[in-house]
């Protein structure tokens, strides 16, 4: 994942014509189970010299369903499942729909309406 | 907003020679089973060979390679297990026998996340088995991954061949590169109807295998497989033109 | 923003008595074949019949029925043409030869459109071929088609169980009604295996269809169609559950 | 058309609590292809007493089309379509994608991003 960031920032500062990329805000979703300690780090550890000034501030968003079928909004706790299940929703967000149903009507026809995936919200730098 | 995996995917694809996705549109042509037993032969052969399912919502290559029971491990993305001497990657390793009914915004996501995270390493080639149907795979595939080459599979049947054709124009008029057509399935004598329609269309007609009674009680069990006159046909037509 | 094709759907469904999907998750099993004839069939009994394939990307009944030229015509509403005594509904209509690749999204706005919109009139049954899959048409029609009976189609392979098997539970687990399943191609004796499982889901196996040689050459030609032993023995499956 | 429209106000109203529908905005996309007249006209046709006095805005929303391939927006020009084409795409916008194709780059891959479908956009009435 951090080769995914390292490499998009590049990718932006490039388009830009960047001289140095300030700051890049990172959004990971929740169902993502990155700790933001080991993704700053390996961060650190694998971005190439024209981002070695860079502020990488890394956030977590909470994680929702919205059912399809009945409207119902719920957050994701992870509580309730199972390690190999979270080690799953972990890889694949979207396996959710193998294990969790809506609470009220039971459908699998839900949304993953927050809290999933990793992006770039901005890029700050320098022409 | 910038969706960093879009970004990452041709590097992951970069240690790989070649990418042949096994499609038809239609569903139930013989598409996972070829896909599996051609990434089988290449193994045999010597090749760096991987197999990626990515019909998420009803899986069935893992059945033809008994595959239950493997488990990817994470390390700086996905690394996939290797059975047979492939490298193999399904979704099945992440839903166990549950069903996941999935909308195409979600087979979208999941076939980003695991083209993104998915290190495969050197190969010689990635085989993808696709589902039926000319829908977000299908798109997503001319999308994110234009270096593939496609493997059509047909059944001597005109229903069948109906989706066929549309698929081939689809492809054609996008510049996609087209390996060629399998007919699969042939009772008795070929009718030479499919032959006529591919090369109308001025496509590669590769050629036919025939109804294997065997195949059936084979599958699962890869040595057995192999045996069969469907893997010893599949491997005489795809002979010079993949392996 | 509210949509106002949701709140007419149930209207438009009000004039018919029953509403069968004809499914299977898995591809290439007989479900079109097995839709066309059976509305062919009820027809043939004097039941009021409709036909409508949701197989958008790749429709093929008009194939089975030799439907082609057919336009439906637009009176408050889309008005199905008839044929063979069968009102008649596919997008093969609006696509001609062309091919339309869709994404989930769109084909649930196309389903909406002809629920909406089409005006089948009074109907005893109304048969809808569904896709391969168990993806966006398959949740819309749980979604907006409570009331639909599930047939479900298989063939003898383990393959195609392993994702009807996965069918199965979804319906089950949302309460739909499953009519029973149907074991398409049989080659000679019938193993059984499927029985068992069906029966060990706690539903209806409703029995096997033989694969039958002469059924590709009687497809476009309805009379030749019903007098096939395909058509037959889809008949007497079928007597008492449907017709 | 105009009996769906109809459904969906007197539900909304009834939900509402409505005694009376002051007026309804319909937003109708261009790929409709629904006569604005012809659609008022039928809707006067058909509606119930209660919704007697309702005044209907009706407004027509341009169609343009968004390619997922290569990102390129463009407008509809029905002009360059054939009459039976016309027609079909009035019935259902999504077969567009048979027949049009992304002017930059050639793919069927693109989205309706406006101008398809009907909306009721907003409801005013008098509890
Ligand atoms: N040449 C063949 N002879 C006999 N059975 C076959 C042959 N090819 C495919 N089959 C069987 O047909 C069914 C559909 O094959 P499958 O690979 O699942 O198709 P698809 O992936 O296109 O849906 C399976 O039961 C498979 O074992
Ligand atoms: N009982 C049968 N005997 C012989 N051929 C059959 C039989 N049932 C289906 N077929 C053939 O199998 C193919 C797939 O059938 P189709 O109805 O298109 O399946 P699906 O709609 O499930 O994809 C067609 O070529 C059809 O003619
Ligand atoms: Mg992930
Ligand atoms: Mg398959
Ligand atoms: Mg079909
Ligand atoms: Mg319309
Ligand atoms: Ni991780
Ligand atoms: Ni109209
Ligand atoms: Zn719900
Ligand atoms: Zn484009």
């Amino acid at each position: 994942m951090a080769e995914a960031i390292i490499s998009a920032v590049s990718e932006v500062a490039d388009k830009e014509n960047f001289k140095e990329v300030k700051s890049v805000l990172v959004l990971v979703g929740e169902l993502q189970q990155v700790d933001r300690e080991v993704l700053k780090f390996a961060i650190t550890q694998l971005r190439p010299d024209k981002l070695a000034k860079t502020r990488f501030i890394i956030r977590v968003v909470r994680a929702s369903f919205t059912c399809k079928a009945c409207g119902h909004k719920w957050p994701f706790r992870e509580s309730v499942l199972q390690d190999w299940v979270k080690e799953a929703i972990h890889f694949v967000p979207e396996v959710a729909h193998a294990y969790i149903r809506c609470p009220v009507c039971g459908s699998p026809d839900f949304e993953i309406s927050g809290g999933r995936g990793v992006w770039i919200a901005g890029i700050r730098g320098e022409r | 907003m910038f969706d960093p995996r879009i970004s990452i995917i041709d590097d992951r694809l970069s240690t790989i020679d070649r990418v042949i996705a096994v499609v038809s549109g239609k569903g139930g042509v013989g598409k996972s089973v070829i896909a599996s037993t051609l990434a089988l032969l290449l193994a045999k052969e010597g090749f760096k060979v991987g197999l990626l399912d990515v019909d998420f919502t009803s899986p069935t290559t893992h059945v033809v390679l008994n595959a239950s029971g493997l488990q990817p491990i994470e390390d700086k993305g996905i690394v996939p297990p290797e059975i047979h001497g492939i490298k193999y990657m399904s979704l099945v390793f992440y839903l166990g026998n549950t069903i996941s009914p999935l909308r195409g915004t979600e087979l979208t996501n999941i076939l980003l996340e695991i083209l993104a995270y998915t290190c495969w390493g050197r190969l010689d080639i990635l085989i993808i088995d696709m589902p039926p149907g000319i829908s977000d795979l299908m798109l997503d595939m001319l999308k994110y991954v234009k270096r593939a080459g496609y493997l059509i599979v047909t059944t001597p049947s005109k229903m069948s061949f109906e989706t066929v054709r549309k698929l081939i124009m689809l492809l054609k008029g996008l510049g996609a590169q087209i390996i060629g057509v399998v007919e699969n399935m042939l009772m008795s004598g070929s009718t030479e109807y499919i032959r006529r329609e591919v090369e109308a269309l001025r496509e590669r007609y590769l050629g036919g295998i025939h109804y294997d009674t065997s195949l059936e009680e084979s599958l699962g069990n890869v040595e057995e497989l192999l045996k069969t006159g469907f893997a010893l046909e599949l491997k005489s037509i795809l002979q010079n033109i993949i392996m």
